[in-house]
């Protein structure tokens, strides 16, 4: 119960602090559109070609996404000094952080799932295949931002940079990318998803087992 | 021994760039690395030696 | 375990290791030796490939060497968190470098050997990809712990990633194999070498093997430069022969 | 420092803090128990803000160890920090919040509630009711700085650790947080700080001073 | 002559701060690294298929490397109070400006011009092609800094994030990537790629004039 | 608020600052002419800092306008920032670099130039000589602010706006301050500062307090 209620204040927190910026709730949204809207200008518009490579694309694009979010998932908390005060909590630290998490996913990563459609539809990708890649998305993209998690705590102490960040970080989406995507690609193919997804889903249990917990330690290291 | 002649051998029956380009390479780099830390040692040395004498 | 933790001082461990170094020079240079002469003088010239495939001499090794160091660095990272022993962090910063060396290598070599056979540089294979993504690991953690001031901080967080990307390497490799496997589509396929002549087996393991004392000498030399770098003001240090020499 | 108790509540052994190639201090060894209060003086860059940090469990020693009722911190980290305030050179408040849910926000990541009235109250005690609505960005350095200050009021804890506390504060201020200060350590709480300004907590309380000065303590 | 050295200290200023980070050079280029690496992860190892898009998947690349160096062109001297020191400098601050953008460039889009051949190898692409790609990033890489400037300045007071940086100056890329990754392809396609080179850099000219003048104007603003 | 020249070298007229929906000040006037200082009073959130934002003309008052020389201070922005130096609440500093690059970097952003001998030396006067190749990330809070202070000793001009000097400084940096304070006006140059701790620059100097209350001035 008191695990619970301290994991509801950060995720609370950091909520509110996402609606006082307004913008901020729509802005992962948009960088995604953007930069599926960016792939025709880039490499021209036929049809086929990009139904081609719209699965691969969309997740790409989702990965970038939750990656620019992540710099700030600690770093604000860092600068100001809350994260010290959350690390000398009473309670686990890494209940707080998976609140953040939680948050981060809430903000960054639902929304896409939601919008993933319309742009699929842009794509003109079949509808189950839309389905598919729905779904792959729904288990995928809190796999992102939890590897993301630790990657963001890592590199808090190093005189941070975005760019530091996305260098720990991409390796570590490599796997979830390739299912995910695959997971669509295989299913247009007619190979069916399932594989695919369940492996997503057994990547997802790992990560929310031990990356709070990773991300934790990395913070107390980083704090010091 | 199936190298009829020294520039037989570094021909490489055609492949001389590709074969020597992974060797040099890979030699190159081996003895650039140590070459490297023994710099990185004395620095090091240096930069002790520095605050002893201040 | 005490006489480990022992050794794991770096004042102990700085004079051991002087000592350790000429001996792995010595054992690299003999083992490249003979693993160089049955590479190009013993062992035949291949059916399919000619005398291009000879590059599998430092190619293979360097690809096993490269896999094999970023498990050690997940070792002294597992080492260094549960103990807090201040050598292990130097040991995985000493082999980092070393180990992206030799993915570097595997990339370099491998692209070299791709274009006569496959006729192109570069594929996006999965074994290929793999290794490209633990070179990315490697350079990751180098920057990482570049970007962090204070080595004891620079460590711990170095160990956090190295086990957290140990983890990870499994899971790329397999995932891009099945990745690969579902597009058949590819227009270029491996070919494969005839199965390898004992010779070539014993010019590989030798090669490894001089790779493997080569590691092991540089990342001795580095941590030796590590500990001097960061112990500068112990006494231990001050009483060094290498120190006070020639002053 | 008091030879009375045979386990004081907070006992550092031996600390040593090591800076780069710097030593700050070395074998510092300190006790407190309830009720006293111990007053960390020292030039700048003596090493104040470092040993602070290192009682409050956020950095580690180069050596030596701390202790809260007897056993080391490192094993007891959740009560140790349940017992424990630790204010800051930072205004650890969020830019964007108001005050009010900056401090609700943080009370509630310490798994407590506290009504609204209570923070209401609180704030008011520090003379912010009238700011309590404005996001903290707009908020002028000494009403940051006592937002901060009104978790002392709020949170239960019975060490306080706390780094430059009068900074920026007015003189008014001032003279409200002694003697915030002074009730604490009537009602047995244990006090650190540091200041550059000599703090007055009165007579009655039990007080010590520790001099940090370049590589002795 | 004046004018001058306050640029040249500028720059100078902003390259010892990235030499500072030693990694930091080498950052934006592993990011755009990686952003290639994954993209055949994405969509398939096809390699007719990559040929293809690589164009324009480098160019977005290239684009999103210098989009993740820019949020902290500014953020960092605002939040340490080094630009209000900069904005009472008695030397114009729309040179100092141009001193920083010019540092940026040469850390994030320099390297990727330099770095493109290797990549473009590596999507088999035709060594003229990739000569012809080499050119259009050295002209418009430059472009991105000058526009990605005037954004991350207009962001900065406004409770500046990551995205919101993204959501204003992806627009402003448009014209920028339709040409670069343009003239690459209308280059393979035997269209020859000197007309998208020549309105790409009349709008470097256009960009150089401007860009540090509405960047300034937007920072003064920040600053109040 | 003196008399003796008609146009005096710093003249404010009629200012006024709202924030929000709070009328910090308004009619606000004062002049200041070489040799003189005025120090700002006022409780926390007066509008001490919004006032010198506004002489810097880093901040635009809602009414009024602030002078130099007779001259509009928007008019002669490159002109009025050669005269004058302001520092703030922030440490200006670059966290990487050390202090001598800091304000090398510094002096040559504002078109100077001075020899490092001369950095060397002011840094020595303040007693950061041995700190000077530290990275400014790793100096405590008190080095952080004496090295801002630096620039006072090697950027020259007239006008110096303080914003609360003494924060973080400990008592020999706070006497060395106040002397460095006294030579300035010796010199002819002008202060306005504000502070929490009543400056002493000495019975001889000119000084004004002007005490900002809510809503009046
Ligand atoms: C950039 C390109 C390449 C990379 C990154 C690469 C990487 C690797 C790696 C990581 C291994 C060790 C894997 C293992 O032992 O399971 C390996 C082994 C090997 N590679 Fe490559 N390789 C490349 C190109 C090539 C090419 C072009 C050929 C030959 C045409 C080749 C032939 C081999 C062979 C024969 C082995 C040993 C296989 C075994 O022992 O199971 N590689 N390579
Ligand atoms: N890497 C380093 N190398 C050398 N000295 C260092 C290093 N890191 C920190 N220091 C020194 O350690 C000291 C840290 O002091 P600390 O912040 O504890 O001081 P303080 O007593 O709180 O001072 P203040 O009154 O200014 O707040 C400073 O003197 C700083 O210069
Ligand atoms: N948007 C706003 N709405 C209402 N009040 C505001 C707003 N923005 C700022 N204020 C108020 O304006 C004042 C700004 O004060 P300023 O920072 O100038 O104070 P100060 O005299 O420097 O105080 P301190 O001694 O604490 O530094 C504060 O009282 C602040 O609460
Ligand atoms: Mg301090
Ligand atoms: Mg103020």
């Amino acid at each position: 119960m008191m695990l619970l209620s301290a994991y509801v204040a950060a995720l609370r927190r950091d909520l509110l602090l996402v609606m006082r910026r307004k913008t901020e709730v729509l802005t992962a949204l948009f960088f995604f559109v953007i930069v599926t809207t960016l792939l025709p200008l880039g490499i021209g518009p036929e049809p086929d070609l990009l139904r081609k490579i719209a699965p691969g694309a969309m997740w790409i694009a989702a990965l970038l996404a939750t990656l620019l979010g992540l710099q700030r998932l600690f770093a604000a908390d860092h600068a100001d000094g809350t994260l010290e005060q959350m690390a000398l909590s009473p309670e686990p630290l890494s209940i707080l952080v998976a609140g953040k998490i939680t948050a981060h996913w809430l903000v960054c990563g639902l929304p896409l799932v939601l919008l993933a459609p319309v742009i699929g539809l842009q794509f003109d990708l079949p509808t189950d295949a839309i389905g598919v890649l729905m779904l792959s998305l729904l288990i995928g993209t809190p796999l992102l931002s939890l590897l993301g998690a630790i990657g963001a705590a890592l590199t808090l102490g190093a005189r941070g940079s975005a760019l530091l960040v996305s260098l720990l970080v991409l390796p570590l989406y490599v796997p979830t990318l390739i299912f995910g995507a695959g997971a669509v690609e295989s299913h247009i193919a007619g190979l069916g998803a399932a594989g695919h997804l369940y492996l997503l889903s057994a990547l997802l249990v790992l990560a929310a087992a031990f990356a709070p917990w990773a991300t934790t330690a990395a913070l107390r290291i980083s704090l010091e | 021994m199936q190298w009829a002649s020294l520039s037989e051998f570094f021909a490489m029956g055609g492949y001389g760039f590709y074969v020597w380009g992974s060797f040099g390479v890979c030699a190159a780099t081996m003895v650039a690395e140590p070459l490297l830390v023994r710099h990185r040692q004395k620095m090091a040395i240096r930069a002790i030696r520095q605050s002893q004498d201040l | 375990m005490i006489n480990w933790f022992k050794f794991s001082a770096p004042s102990t461990f700085y004079p051991l290791a002087g000592k350790l170094i000429p001996i792995f020079w010595t054992l690299a240079a003999l083992f490249a030796a003979v693993g160089l002469y049955i590479g190009f003088f013993v062992a035949p010239t291949d059916a399919q490939q000619g005398e291009g495939y000879r590059i599998i001499f430092i190619h293979v090794p360097a690809s096993w060497m490269s896999m094999f160091i970023y498990c050690v660095m997940a070792f002294w990272a597992l080492m260094g968190l549960t103990f807090q022993t201040r050598l292990s962090g130097m040991m995985s910063s000493a082999l980092a470098p070393t180990g992206a060396l030799f993915a570097f290598l595997s990339l370099w070599t491998g692209a070299l050997w791709g274009k006569p056979m496959w006729g192109t540089w570069w594929v996006w294979d999965a074994r290929l990809t793999s290794e490209l993504i633990l070179f990315f690991l490697y350079l990751g953690y180098m920057a990482l712990h570049a970007a962090i001031d204070d080595p004891r901080r620079a460590d711990r967080a170095g160990a956090v990633l190295s086990l957290v990307g140990v983890v990870n390497v499994p899971i790329i490799y397999f995932s891009v194999t099945w990745w690969n496997t579902l597009h058949q589509g590819a227009s270029v396929s491996l070919t494969k070498s005839p199965s390898m002549a004992s010779t070539m087996l014993w010019g590989m393991l030798l090669m490894a093997l001089a790779f493997w004392a080569y590691t092991i000498a540089v990342a001795l030399m580095r941590a030796r430069s590590i500990m001097l770098e960061r112990e500068g003001n112990t006494e231990w240090v001050k009483h060094l022969p290498d120190v006070k020499e020639a002053v | 420092m008091t030879a009375a108790t045979q386990t004081p509540m907070l006992a550092a052994r031996n600390l040593s803090c090591v800076r780069g190639t710097q030593t700050l201090f070395t074998d510092l060894s300190l006790q407190l128990d309830a009720g006293q209060w111990l007053y960390l003086q020292g030039e700048n860059g003596a090493g104040k803000t470092s040993l602070l940090r290192i009682l409050a469990g956020l950095a580690l020693p180069a050596a030596g160890s701390v202790h809260w009722q007897a056993q080391p911190i490192s094993n007891q980290r959740s009560e140790y920090h349940a017992d424990m305030l630790y204010l800051g050179h930072h205004a650890s408040l969020k830019e964007d919040l108001t005050l009010t849910e900056n401090l609700r926000s943080l009370i509630a990541m310490d798994g407590l509630k506290v009504s609204d009235a209570a923070i209401q109250d609180a704030l008011t005690r520090m003379g912010l009711a009238k700011r309590q609505h404005l996001p903290a960005r707009v908020l002028s350095a000494g009403q940051k700085r006592r937002g901060l200050l009104v978790r002392l009021l709020l949170r239960p804890a019975k060490l306080w650790l706390l780094d430059e506390p009068f900074n920026a504060l007015d003189a008014n201020a001032i003279v409200d947080l002694q003697e915030c200060l002074k009730a604490h350590l009537k009602d047995g709480g244990m006090i650190v700080l540091t200041s550059h300004q000599t703090p007055d907590l009165g007579s009655d309380t039990a007080g010590f001073v520790l001099s940090l000065s370049r590589g002795r303590a």
